[in-house]
């Protein structure tokens, strides 16, 4: 069992053509992820590695293949659109691995999907994984194996060394879920547990949080009113220098200065594990599932 | 990327708020030239990237055109908060009858623009938030529709129990909103937002924030970077596609991805060592980016060892040996370097490294411990 | 018993200083509607008739009176804002009386209202009259008398003929409403048929329609579908020439040509009962009523 | 209100569509004069506000200026459907490779702009919508969020299969889209839609309907409204602010309110009779309002008898009662009149008549029927 992917998942990948979108396209394949077309607009009807076949627009790509999931690996000035695009296509997931899309863009595509009651994970996400089953995304699959914890992250690199250390040590995993460090994304930390706490597969949930904003604080007080499962966390950036790009006024209107130190405190008192290292998951976690 | 107060202005302008003209220098001569043209009282302003500058002794009002040079001669080179003042403004003074504070910001949690204004401006909005909250009002713009006219007026009526005056700060509220939306903003504030004692509404002093992603698509904002205003090494690790913040310690760290680098300064600390920055070579590396980040790290005196983690996904750990190997060669290192290394191309990696005599650890809690120790241990 | 306003209706009436405005707040008044308060930006604080506050912005009179209604006398160029600031202030029904509001306009208010669960009746409309209650509007309140039949129109002074001629005859009326005969409108002839059949006051309904469009049409599969409830259907325009203003690309979009000859089938083969004139409705109704 | 084919493409240019350079001309002189700057065959294109004008002989191919001027000569002051052409559009001739549609309509059952394109352009879109509606795409814009990227290269591609032109498409509904919303149309069209044989896109013919209540707000297109090509009797009516549609029948209708006005029309024709035009005073009607309505009717030399039906609400009787009594003044009548009157100080209007010898009835049935009797009974 798995979260938001799984067997079933049929993939449309946006930008199959380009460089880092067939690098991953081939990955996902190997994978074992079903990579039901691509889109290219003005490469519709090429195939790509000689079976894939190819659109010029998604609503096409879905139509003939019945895809009912996308992946986005196109240049930042045309994500958003691309992302709308596929929200509009009838898939209900989309996964926006792009780095670098605007801000203000998203203010806009963030309602653009929920009208349509679409899943966006991302931007700026290495998307997910369901060991065994389907790979969405760049998480590099040898790092994970099935098993028993759901892992949901802000950020990539440290998602692969908590993922891989777990891996290590025989601790496998549902899905391992990427929502990406931008200020505006379409999957928050809520939206994961939730699904993890439905997932009977799913016995405990490490989850990887950052400074800044207050997804972590609003997570944990989710996990002590909703969740019977058991949470481990962690929150890097105790050393970070205050940010300097949103200053005063961002802590102003999210009521909190989203220092790590404040994030700690908050996993604490809703009964969340603390890792204070990342090789620490393994034995807060270990125990949890005994 | 941050504007300076004359930027920001500019764009105000743009957009129709109304905002004193000032001018730009840089010689304390030019602030006596320019202080002339303006007949009457001045304000001095220097033109730095960081907040509390008045505070500091940044900001200047002068009654003569000497006195401008004189004020300008003092601020002009002046040290704030580790930022070296290059310019000063020197604009009108203007009378004041009331200041308020008008900002707009892009909230995460809300996922919208949001204006906060407060009838209680001029001094730090901070201190309005803690002290008295109920001075702020907060309003999220639904971008689909944009700022209507109403709310704009709401905003304006919480200001001002005047109707011509709420009318006034409606129509800056929509203009602000404009120039906010189509620069890219981040944050755009008018702080003092003054009414003069004949009713006049004036920005006298504005602030705009450009989101990073927006500057590929708007040269005109780019060309408004003064990197001379910048940190040196930042600005060599932007021009590198590396991203650099300096901080005060002794290990030096290159890091792949930004969760991954601040939990790898976390755990220097944790083992009782200080990071001297946080460097994150981003996704797709390739060996020139090691090349760049090491010579950015060797510059900065106080590293006294340097730690690399690299957990490949994307990144190609082959590209980052390479890149080191490279490094090493044309700058032979003076301090002890610990390299932790695992996944793409590992063992591609490894043998590179080793026909350079170079070793790897695939263990991060052993690569810091170990740092940490040839940086001379715990402080 | 009514539909949409009764005794309970607490009435804000936006542009109450104006020349319209200040006419019908007093006419509304003198019927016996709760008119709470009054909205002129500018005007805050000043008493209207020495008894309704007014107030600078909506938000500010419902705030301060708990009204739940708002009726909009505003000129043209401001109406769609005065609507929107209507729907987001809390009240659960806007009356847009005003005549003249842009269609694109329109287009951006629908969803903001929609999205709110706001009812908008209007623009361009009447508004709307529960006789011995509450009217709120400009529909005259003598010409109205309280009884069992349910009155929907999209035009202003045929509704008057056709309640005028009900009221001579001793049939009384549970609610009239003129939802107006703009193209793009908040109300339609279905949501009011609703409306009716779920009054248990309401015995039968008269519905008024134009030439135009596809609203009776709808209304007619509605009432065959849905409805218990006799309906008497009329449609005004038999001898206009067809519409100057869209031409043919708008018959094209709408699937027809919007004739009255179309509409009249339409409601005789949905077991609709056509009067042919104005009058027809009496004796329509009160054979539908033993 | 409709603009002229030359108007719609000067609107089309400001917004970047391509669309061929041409010159409007009265005279013949004038053609020969503007074909000879266009140095190749040129197209003589009556400006006239109604469809099928190619059909009725009203756009000609001339390959020569003196071609030109002979067309131009018989175009100009040709009747179609009951228009006198006043002007010519003078513009180059285009190759043509491909004919495409390409329109935007408000749609009231969709509450939304909608765009209709289709590659069986050139033709009457009616008959393709009739006979092969598998080649119309139809797309609803959210205004919300206007015309997107993705969704105008869906309709880019449902023209074309070569992506460059699918392309070069969609930046056209882009622009044509931005028009429509900038210039509050009801309706927008670009039909031909062609490709040339060099693959340049051009807007061959365009139309605009402006939304009546935009016209307040934008003087500029209030400017463009070309009364001489307009019936003068409605032009006279408008700037009256009444609403004034001539038909062919002899009982003159005066009513207010739409519905109402179509009501009565109904019902003269239901007792036989044929009503000579839709009139509607309105709302808020005052005396002028119906001294106006009058000139205009008594005008029409088929009216036999004038009907008044008025239900007061908003309006008062007494206006329209005194409004009529001016109006007998000025203007004794040829014909009988018949006044239907109710609702609002019915009593003081009712006494105004008298007092001035003319009756009332207040059944709107039997002043119908008395109307159709007086204007020579059923026909």
């Amino acid at each position: 069992m798995s979260v938001f992917i799984n067997k079933q998942t049929k993939l449309v990948v946006q930008g199959i053509t380009g460089r880092d979108g067939s690098f991953h396209a081939k990955q996902m394949m190997e994978y074992g992820t079903q990579v039901v077309a691509g889109v290219t607009p003005g490469k519709g009807g090429q195939k790509f590695e000689g079976t894939v076949p190819v659109f010029d627009t998604v609503a096409d790509a879905v139509q003939a293949t019945g895809a009912n999931t996308s992946v986005i690996y196109v240049p930042p000035p045309y994500a958003a659109d691309a992302i709308m695009e596929a929200a509009a296509s009838g898939v209900s997931l989309v996964v926006c691995i792009t780095e670098g899309v605007s801000v203000l863009d998203m203010t806009k595509v963030y309602p653009f999907v929920k009208e349509r009651g679409v899943r966006l994970l991302g931007p700026n996400c290495p998307g997910l994984i369901s060991p065994g089953e389907s790979k969405v995304g760049i998480i590099p699959g040898r790092i994970c194996t099935p098993g028993p914890v759901g892992v949901v992250s802000r950020s990539g690199t440290l998602t692969y060394e908590v993922v891989y250390q777990l891996t290590r040590a025989g601790i496998g995993q549902t899905t391992c879920v990427g929502i990406g460090g931008d200020p505006i994304n379409g999957t928050n930390f809520i939206d994961c547990l939730e699904a993890f706490e439905k997932d009977p597969a799913t016995k405990a949930i490490a989850m990887m949080g950052e400074i800044g904003g207050t997804d972590e604080q609003e997570a944990a007080e989710y996990v002590q009113q909703h969740m019977k499962k058991p949470v481990v966390g962690f929150i890097a950036g105790q050393t970070a220098p205050p940010g300097r790009r949103m200053g005063h006024a961002g802590a102003i209107i999210s009521g909190s200065a989203g220092t790590a130190a404040e994030k700690i405190e908050a996993f604490e008192k809703c009964g969340i594990g603390v890792a204070k290292r990342p090789m620490d998951f393994v034995e807060l976690i270990r125990a949890r599932l005994k | 990327m941050n504007l300076h107060e004359y930027q920001a202005k500019d764009i105000f302008r743009q957009f129709g708020i109304n905002t004193p003209a000032g001018e730009v220098v840089t010689t304390p001569a030019a602030a006596k030239e320019a202080a002339r043209k303006f007949s009457g009282p001045v304000m001095v302003k220097a033109q730095v990237h960081v907040g509390g500058r008045g505070k500091a002794g940044g900001v200047k009002f002068c009654k003569t055109p000497d006195e401008a040079q004189e004020k300008a001669s003092k601020i002009l080179g002046m040290q704030i908060k580790g930022l070296t003042v290059q310019k000063v403004l020197i604009a009108p003074a203007a009378d004041i009858a009331t200041e308020a504070y008008v900002g707009i910001i892009v909230d995460r949690a809300r996922k919208k623009p949001v204006f906060m204004v407060s009838a209680a401006g001029g001094i730090d909005i901070e201190e309005v938030a803690a002290t008295t909250p109920e001075k702020i009002k907060y309003h999220a713009v639904d971008v689909r529709y944009g700022l209507m006219p109403f709310e704009a007026l709401e905003l304006g009526f919480f200001l001002y129990k005047d109707a011509k005056l709420a009318r006034g700060a409606a129509k800056v509220m929509q203009q602000l909103y404009a120039a906010f939306m189509a620069n890219g903003c981040s944050l755009a504030e008018i702080n003092p937002f003054v009414v003069t004692p004949t009713g006049e509404i004036i920005a006298l002093d504005g602030k705009m924030v450009i989101d990073d992603n927006e500057l590929d698509r708007k040269p005109d904002l780019e060309a408004l970077r003064d990197v001379e205003s910048e940190n040196p090494a930042e600005v060599d690790a932007r021009e590198n596609n590396l991203t650099f913040i300096k901080l005060d310690g002794n290990v030096g760290c290159i890091v792949n991805g930004a969760g991954l680098a601040m939990a790898t300064m976390d755990l220097v600390k944790y083992y009782g060592g200080e990071p001297a920055n946080f460097l994150d070579i981003g996704g797709s590396s390739n060996p020139e980016k090691v090349v760049n980040a090491l010579r950015i790290i060797t510059a900065d005196t106080n590293v006294k060892a340097i730690l690399f983690n690299i957990f490949g996904g994307i990144t190609r750990t082959d590209d980052v040996a390479n890149g080191i190997v490279t490094a090493l060669k044309q700058n032979p290192l003076k301090v002890p370097l610990v390299i932790r290394l695992t996944g793409t191309n590992e063992e591609i990696a490894l043998k590179i490294l080793a026909d350079h005599g170079l070793k790897a650890s695939s263990d991060m809690d052993e690569a810091v411990q170990q740092a940490v120790k040839l940086a001379g241990g715990a402080q």
